[in-house]
């Protein structure tokens, strides 16, 4: 089972106009905050090779349960920080769309529930770390946690938009996507080992990645929530 | 060289390719017939994108042709026993830093073996033999991706030494060198050739390659347009001019000064034994360089 | 290369076909086939009869074809996208209140069965799915590499027209580096046809691809900055505007669909 | 070398710097003074990690000293006004991949003119001549992707050149060029020189050092440890083997061959003339001179 995106056309319209609004809001929100900020030159370059490697490993097929394939949102936000991690999550979903993967009219939807990805996974490792819990079951746990959150966001975004032209009441239409959770939470939990080992390796090799991140995100005290 | 050897037992690696096609359409190699006999070091010369690397990723089946054999030792390759071909043909690739996966530079080398199924011990044995062949001991315990150039690329040539293959395949093992580093591996090279392991390289630094071949083949355009001993090929200028590129600087100054009719150096100590000797041959005690009575 | 997936389209191939390739859509202006790709997701939204859909389906698939773009390829890229439907729609399908078809199976939990409705919806479904995929591939594939790096540059607001054009430029770098990666584990006997027992190979080439972009970023950052970059790469180049026929042909499909909308579907006009 | 001119005009660049220091606590640098003169061409030799890079990217503040100034042209570089020295000295980097960051080779000419603010009209003018200077004219709308590593260091000096510097730094230009490639770009360098602008390159390839430098520098472990001209470096047995260095073939060759006792030749061509000037002052038979074709 590989990495769910929402699928072209399976929400009514006003759905689409919703989600895509919320999305647009989300990022003018990060967008904002940056130019506030003023975004650095090395932000930028981050997440653009950032984007470009997380939309690469997408390639690569995972053996597991069939073949999955991932874009790590939560290694890229524990890495890259809540906004850039949700900026590389649009740009991400973008070239998706154009390659066919995920919907050009639900960019909105998708983008809202990878930037909860990354977003979460970001602030759920600092506070494990800050909870001096060791790199690799902080990072695995943070992960989880994110795309946990993704998951469950993306059963509620169906849920509250029905189907096109299902007639079957919301609670029915929960059991239904309650399996499509359920598949969602065994790919986070794989997703989330994966992440972890990853970021274990990363500390490993260059033990200053973290402390990098910190200096990227030191000027943003206060995140940004979807 | 022992050529009867081979002979008798074929060649090591025996690659029949029509052609190699990558997926984005752009052909890689045409037709090439290319085999490596035992006991041998065979250089590819060639400009950028002349299809090297192409052709040296076929030996080990990490590529396959459109339409062609690899035959391994006498096996040819399938789908099934590439296996057969990727631990009979070591391969060090040209980026260092794609090659080293592991935490350290012990677990990298003992990485292959593992793979292999060798238990751990013997794997960490073999592992520091395999280290101290390359004059890497000291390295064990760093993290790879500290390492200077040189020493990811002797830590590289560990992991694939360490898993006995009979045939070496080392794409531009010079690249990003300091002379002093340069030579290190060069030794290497030579050391692992006089172990008896055959070794396939390819390079742009044709002094080098003059140095360490028995045999260059010359490509160009994705086609292996002429080979031989390095005096044959360094001394043909059409087939070089075909290939863009110039002789090495020892034929070059041979040439230039005149000195190349007959004794053709190739190698600065070639030329460096012509000049000498036909210093001594000399009564006069200066330079002067009527070498061409070498023989 | 085996590992990287068959499933998911590889941005080089598509870019040799959008670079090396001159078909009929590849003459058509990209601005055009952006304006196609927003009138099929509004299609596909508001249409509401399986005929309709198929029949928009039916001329996408036709229109790749006469692009001069790979069918065969086309079937294993539909895997992903399918996967969504299967996993919601395919529920859907026993859940749809409705007529069943065939007999139901008997459960614990009460007798179980597709519908008509059911079958129906997994059919919209994915005919609404695959319309668009197919025309976003088919637009992918026949327009320039610089064509898209400058409407990218138009569409989207700084910073995130900078992130994405780096994204753009580099998906290349890291694909090749990602490549690599596996390539040399191979050749030491690397095992990838199974995730769990290798789970730390995976780990270290993922976490080497991202090293390489980490470095590759750093390294970029010293570049861009040599050349007195401040944050804000502004392309000069540009895509020109559609030609008055296409520019028509769009304008008449929008109304066309919110014709249809109007009338057929959400019948706030009257017939 | 107008050294007259430079001595009057003072240093183009003059860099004072302690120590460099990078985050993670390695000191990449230690005490260097370097100072570069309008007209000439520097060239720093030495061993992989003997901070070659980290001094070339001192020159135009990509990288600040810990404790030290950097004066570009008289005018002492503050974190105000780094863009001065960014652009008097342009910088093409020795990764051809992260040089390259626009859709097409234009527009990358372009990028830097357009990050000065000046006009797209007037930008794609200088850019196509910058092109034409580099002989690159033909690469003016592909893309990076599908261009040779030579291709794309062409495409990247013009990048730098378009800002008119009157230094312009290369960090190893050669890396993985083939020997057609590696000339072309090393012609490309001369005729910048001649132009006038003054070029500061890092290489390993002391042929290619003797060939082009007028001043030699040579670093170890993070400090300069000795220049001079290519003449007075490269038979200097003590400095290079301070700095694991090996001296370039034909001083090799020559003191070898014990010829280079008076003459001293430090290029190929050096050593070419050497031989065929005591060819001729011997009275025996003039080989036969088939190789005039030196390039
Ligand atoms: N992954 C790839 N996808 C598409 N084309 C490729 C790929 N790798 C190489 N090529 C092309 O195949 C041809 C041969 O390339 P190859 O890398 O074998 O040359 P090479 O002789 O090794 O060159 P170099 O000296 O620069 O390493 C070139 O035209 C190159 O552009
Ligand atoms: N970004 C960095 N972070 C930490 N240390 C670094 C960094 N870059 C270089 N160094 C270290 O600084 C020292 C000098 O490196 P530098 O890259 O300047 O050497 P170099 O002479 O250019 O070598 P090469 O010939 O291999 O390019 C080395 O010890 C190197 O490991
Ligand atoms: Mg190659
Ligand atoms: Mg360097």
């Amino acid at each position: 089972m590989p990495h769910i995106h929402l699928g072209e056309g399976s929400f009514p319209l006003w759905a689409l106009v919703l989600w895509t609004l919320i999305g647009a809001g989300l990022i003018s929100t990060v967008v904002y905050r940056i130019r506030k900020g003023g975004i650095k030159t090395h932000q930028i370059a981050l997440a653009g090779v950032g984007a470009a490697a997380s939309f690469a490993v997408f390639q690569l097929n995972i053996p597991v349960w069939g073949g999955i394939h991932m874009n790590l949102t939560g290694l890229v936000g524990i890495i890259a920080g809540p906004l850039l991690g949700a900026l590389v999550a649009l740009v991400v979903n973008i070239f998706s769309a154009a390659l066919g993967h995920g919907a050009v009219g639900l960019i909105g939807a998708n983008t809202l529930i990878n930037a909860s990805e990354a977003i979460v996974a970001y602030y759920a490792f600092k506070t494990l770390l800050g909870m001096e819990w060791d790199v690799f079951p902080a990072s695995a746990s943070a992960a989880t946690l994110g795309l946990s959150v993704g998951s469950f966001l993306m059963g509620a975004i169906i849920v509250i938009s029905g189907v096109n032209g299902s007639a079957l009441p919301r609670g029915d239409l929960l059991i239904a996507v309650g399996g499509l959770s359920a598949l969602n939470l065994g790919v986070a939990v794989v997703e989330g080992i994966l992440t972890g080992l990853i970021v274990q390796f990363l500390a490993s090799v260059r033990p200053d990645l973290v402390g990098l991140t910190d200096r990227d995100t030191r000027d943003e005290p206060t995140g940004v929530t979807a | 060289m022992s050529s009867d050897r081979s002979e008798e037992r074929g060649p090591l690696v025996d690659l029949q390719c029509e052609a190699h096609t990558y997926p984005d359409g752009t052909v890689g190699m045409h037709e090439v017939d290319f085999s490596v006999y035992s006991d041998e070091v065979v250089v590819l010369v060639g400009g950028n994108g002349a299809g090297k690397s192409t052709l040296l990723e076929h030996l080990n089946a990490t590529l396959i042709p459109d339409d062609g054999e690899l035959v391994v030792d006498g096996t040819p390759i399938t789908e099934d026993n590439k296996p057969h071909a990727r631990k009979e043909v070591g391969f060090v690739f040209q980026d260092a830093d794609t090659q080293l996966v592991a935490p350290t530079v012990l677990d990298d080398v003992m990485f292959g073996l593992q793979n292999y199924g060798v238990p751990g011990d013997e794997a960490r044995e073999r592992a520091r033999e395999a280290l101290a062949t390359v004059d890497a001991s000291h390295l064990d315990d760093r993290i790879p991706h500290y390492l200077s150039g040189g020493e990811k690329r002797l830590a590289g040539l560990a992991g694939v030494l360490v898993l006995e293959p009979s045939v070496v395949v080392l794409d531009e093992p010079l690249a990003g060198l300091d002379p002093d580093r340069s030579q290190l591996v060069a030794e290497r090279i030579e050391q692992i050739h006089e172990d008896g392991i055959s070794v396939v390289l390819s390079t742009h630094d044709l002094e080098f390659a003059a140095e360490v071949a028995d045999r260059v083949c010359v490509m160009a355009e994705g086609n292996i347009i002429g080979g031989g001993t390095p005096r044959e090929v360094f001394y043909d200028d059409a087939l070089l001019a075909d290939a863009n590129l110039h002789p090495p600087s020892a034929v070059r100054v041979a040439r230039d000064a005149g000195l190349g009719a007959t004794a053709q150096p190739v190698t600065e100590s070639d030329l460096v034994s012509l000049l000498t000797e036909a210093g001594n041959s000399n009564t006069a005690p200066k330079p002067s360089t009527d070498g061409h009575r070498h023989d | 290369m085996t590992t990287l997936s068959n499933h998911v389209p590889d941005p080089r191939l598509i870019t040799a076909f959008a670079e090396r390739r001159d078909g009929p859509l590849h003459r058509i202006n990209p601005w055009t086939k952006i304006g196609v790709v927003g009138v099929l997701v509004l299609a596909v939204t508001v249409f509401d009869r399986l005929a309709l859909l198929a029949g928009l389906y039916g001329t996408v698939l036709v229109v790749y074809g006469v692009a001069d773009l790979p069918y065969r390829r086309l079937i294993g890229w539909y895997t992903l996208p399918m996967l969504f439907i299967v996993s919601v729609a395919g529920p859907l399908a026993f859940l749809e209140p409705g007529t069943p078809i065939g007999g139901a199976l008997p459960t614990p939990f009460g007798g179980f069965s597709v519908t008509w409705e059911g079958l129906t919806l997994f059919l919209e479904l994915s005919c609404r799915s695959l319309t668009v995929v197919t025309f976003a591939l088919t637009a992918s594939m026949t327009t320039k590499y610089t064509d898209v790096a400058y409407m990218l540059g138009r569409l989207l607001p700084r910073p995130i027209d900078q992130i994405a054009l780096l994204t753009y430029r580099f998906t290349f770098v890291m694909l090749e580096t990602l490549e690599d990666l596996v390539k040399a584990a191979l050749s030491r006997g690397a095992n990838f046809s199974e995730f769990w027992s290798n789970k730390r190979l995976y780990a270290r080439i993922l976490g080497m691809t991202m090293l390489s972009a980490i470095e590759q970023s750093e390294r970029l950052v010293k570049s861009m900055e040599a050349r007195g970059y401040d944050g804000d790469l502004t392309l000069y180049g540009d895509v020109p505007r559609p030609p008055a026929r296409e520019l028509v042909a769009i304008a008449a499909c929008y109304t066309g669909v919110v014709a249809y909308a109007l009338v057929g579907v959400y019948e706030v006009v009257p017939v």
